[in-house]
Formats: C-alpha cells, structure tokens, sequence
C-alpha cells in the first residue's frame, strides 16, 4: 500500500485529497503510477494527461517519473507550487 | 536558522530585530515581503486561500535555506509563510537574511525567494468577481530560479 | 519617494508598515537595513561617527531613487540615513522598495545601496582600540556599483 | 569668490572645514584650483598630490578636473565615501 495524496487543482479535480492505493504489480514507480491512475478515466484521465505540468513528490521530496515506490511510500501529486 | 508556516499574521520590526539581536558581527539584513494584490492578470482579487503541503513544507523551506546557506556567508536567516485564507494587502511570506556585508544577505535573500517559489509546496486560490481560480505557476519564477545554476 | 538624513534611530516596522500602506497594487517589499559592526578589518570597534555633506546630502540620494525609479517598475521607495555618532549594533541605513513584484523590488532595493555607497557624501570614521581611523572607501563597493552599467 | 568645503580626512588634514577663496586669475576650473591649493605646500601638497584619489563636487553635484568655476560657486573636496 502507498498513500497517495492530492493538492490544490488535483486535489479538487480528484474530489479526494489522499487515499491509500494496493500497487497493481506492474506499479514499481512514479511514471507507472502516474499510468495507472491514468487508467481510471475522466478527471484522472483529463489532468494526468501527458501534457499536463504535474509535480510529483515521493515521502516529502520532490520526484520524477523514474522515482522507485515501496510499501509505505507517501506519494503526492499536485500542480506546479505558486507561493510566497 | 527560522522556518515557520503559520495562519497568523507576523510583525516585521519585531522579527528582524530578533534575528539581529546578539550578533554584533552582523552589518547587513537584506528581507523581502509579500503581500496579497487587490489585482491579478486584470481581475480585482477580494480573497485569497493559501494551500500547503504540511508534512513537506517545512522541510522543503529547511533545504533551500540550507542551500543558502551553503552559497553564501550569512550568519541567520529567517522565512515565514503564512497559510490560510488572506485579504489584499495581508502579508504572505516574509524571508530575511543576517550577514556581514549587504552583496552576501542581497543574493541569498533573493535566492531564497526564488527557490521559494518553484520549489516550496504551497498554491495559491484567488476568489474574483469571475469566481474562484487557481494561481497559474508564472514562466517568469522558472527563469527567476533557473538563473542562480543549480543541481 | 522619502528620504531621511536623521541622527535618531528608526524603526523598520513602522516605517515599512507606512511605505505600504495605502496602495493594495504593491505585492513586494525589499528592504535593507545596515548596522554598526563591532570588528572591521580585525579591529575591535567600539564608536563610530558618520560625518556627511549637508547641502548635498539629500540632492544626492533624490538622484539616485530618481534613477532606479526610472530603470525598474516601482511604487514607491524609502531611504533613511543616520549621522553623528553611532555605537555597535546600532542601525545606519533603511532602504526600501515597495512594487508589483519581487524583481524589480530586489533590484532596485540593492542598486540604491550600490550607488549609495559610491555616490552619497557619507564618511565613517571608527574608534578602535588602536585609535581612530576614517573607513577606506572599498574597491568592491566601486565594482558593485559599475556591475549596474552606466549612464 | 568661491566658498570651499573640506569633509572627513581632508576637513581634518587641512584644520578646516571651509574657507572663502578668492580664485586668481589662471583658476578657471577645478583642476585649476586643485593645482593652486596644492601649491600651498604641506598636507596640501600631499592630501591633493596628483596620486591620491580625491572627490570633488561643485555646487553640490559630483565634479571632475573639467568643472568650470564661477564667481559664488561652492566646491567641495573630501575622500571617496563610505556611508551606508
């Protein structure tokens, strides 16, 4: 299990702003997450499209796609950060 | 080292004068505050909601001060960044660097700002007259951070 | 556009507080705040007197806002300069800019230092333990200010 | 007539902070007039040898050896400054 959590435009998009995700098998990274929750359609689909600037941070440090995910992970999507 | 995130407001006399007090050695306080615009891309803003990321926020402010800190010779440095619902005119983010000489607090203070705003995991809402919407990350804070090099 | 040759001490809130107030377009304050150190160039310090050129004090620090206000896009600025005699940890000079945005606010903020250093009739003479000495004027200050390019 | 200033290390090298000066004939500019204090001899001799870094302003405005002088200007000479 990972716990996925959303923030700002995604979080309101998703309708959820975290959730606690079993990784399907082939999930063994942030890119093949990305995919996967991709799969789900509508919204997921919509603003996870490849196109989009989505930021992704694995246990409170920013990632990219090849980022590696274990059981216990907190991973985090959200919108480029628009602060200070 | 001051990192704070916090719903209050925060009084800018008071905190430089603590981050100065007890070092003699320091010549030069170079600080920066942010407030609320009652405007943005030509929409009056009545409201604004601060967003952040609590288990990150902290420790992503902690590593671009550390970064700071490792660039330049300042002796303290402090950020606060409020979150929350604010209103034009209130004051957002205030980031203040301790140094001895001004080019040293000057640079790391902009820095820091800099970093602030690509990398700190904080999102801005504006309420207008149009509705609600979401700030846009600006091309400009990419350029902004990108020309100071980096890993 | 304020500026203030002054013997008294200032307060930083208050007067950025003031440099703000009244206009919700202002989204950036920088400010630098320059204090007495007690060591310079491995001597301890223990007064220091800032001596200036009255008639032409003010005329020449108007100038220099007069020229960052027309290279970057701001709202307002506020320079504050203390004379006569001042002691360790003591404050010498506030500068401050009040913008749109942070880059024109960082920018102007540290130019105005820059020129203020090279082109404003100050003088500081130190009392140290090996007597009094007026500060040599430092080639830094000289390339710091040419790095704004020139008139 | 000319009023001359004098700050910091050269108020104090010269004894004086100011002094009215009656400009001789060849005294047209502030090269000029720096030659012709120099010709006093001693501290000023050496304080204006040609060296030496030495700021002038005339009527309150920096200045340099081209500066013209008039009658009821006011000409200042100090070292290079080191407020802020």
């Amino acid at each position: 299990m990972v716990k996925v959590l959303y923030f700002a435009r995604l979080r309101e998009a998703f309708g959820r702003s975290e959730e606690q995700v079993q990784l399907p098998q082939p999930v063994t990274d942030v890119a093949s997450l990305t995919q996967w929750l991709r799969g789900r359609g509508g919204v997921w689909e919509s603003e996870l499209a490849p196109g989009k600037t989505v930021r992704v941070a694995v246990n409170q440090a920013m990632a990219d796609g090849g980022s590696a995910l274990h059981d216990g992970d907190e991973v985090a999507f959200f919108p480029p950060v628009t602060g200070g | 080292m001051t990192v704070r995130v916090q719903t209050e407001d925060f009084d800018v006399g008071g905190e430089l004068a603590r981050l100065r007090s007890g070092n003699p050695k320091i010549g030069a306080i170079a600080s920066f505050v942010g407030l609320v615009r009652d405007v943005a891309d030509g929409q009056a803003v009545s409201e604004m909601t601060l967003e952040h990321y609590p288990g990150m926020t902290r420790k992503a402010l902690e590593e671009i001060v550390a970064e700071a800190a490792g660039r330049w010779d300042i002796y303290d440095t402090l950020v606060i960044h409020r979150v929350g619902g604010l209103g034009p005119t209130d004051q957002i983010v205030l980031v203040a660097v301790a140094s001895a000489h001004r080019g040293d607090a000057f640079s790391a203070c902009e820095f820091i700002m800099d970093y602030l705003k690509t990398r700190a995991p904080f999102w801005k809402k504006e309420q207008t007259a149009a509705g609600a919407r979401w700030v846009e990350a600006r091309e400009s804070d990419a350029h902004a951070a990108q020309r100071w090099g980096g890993r």
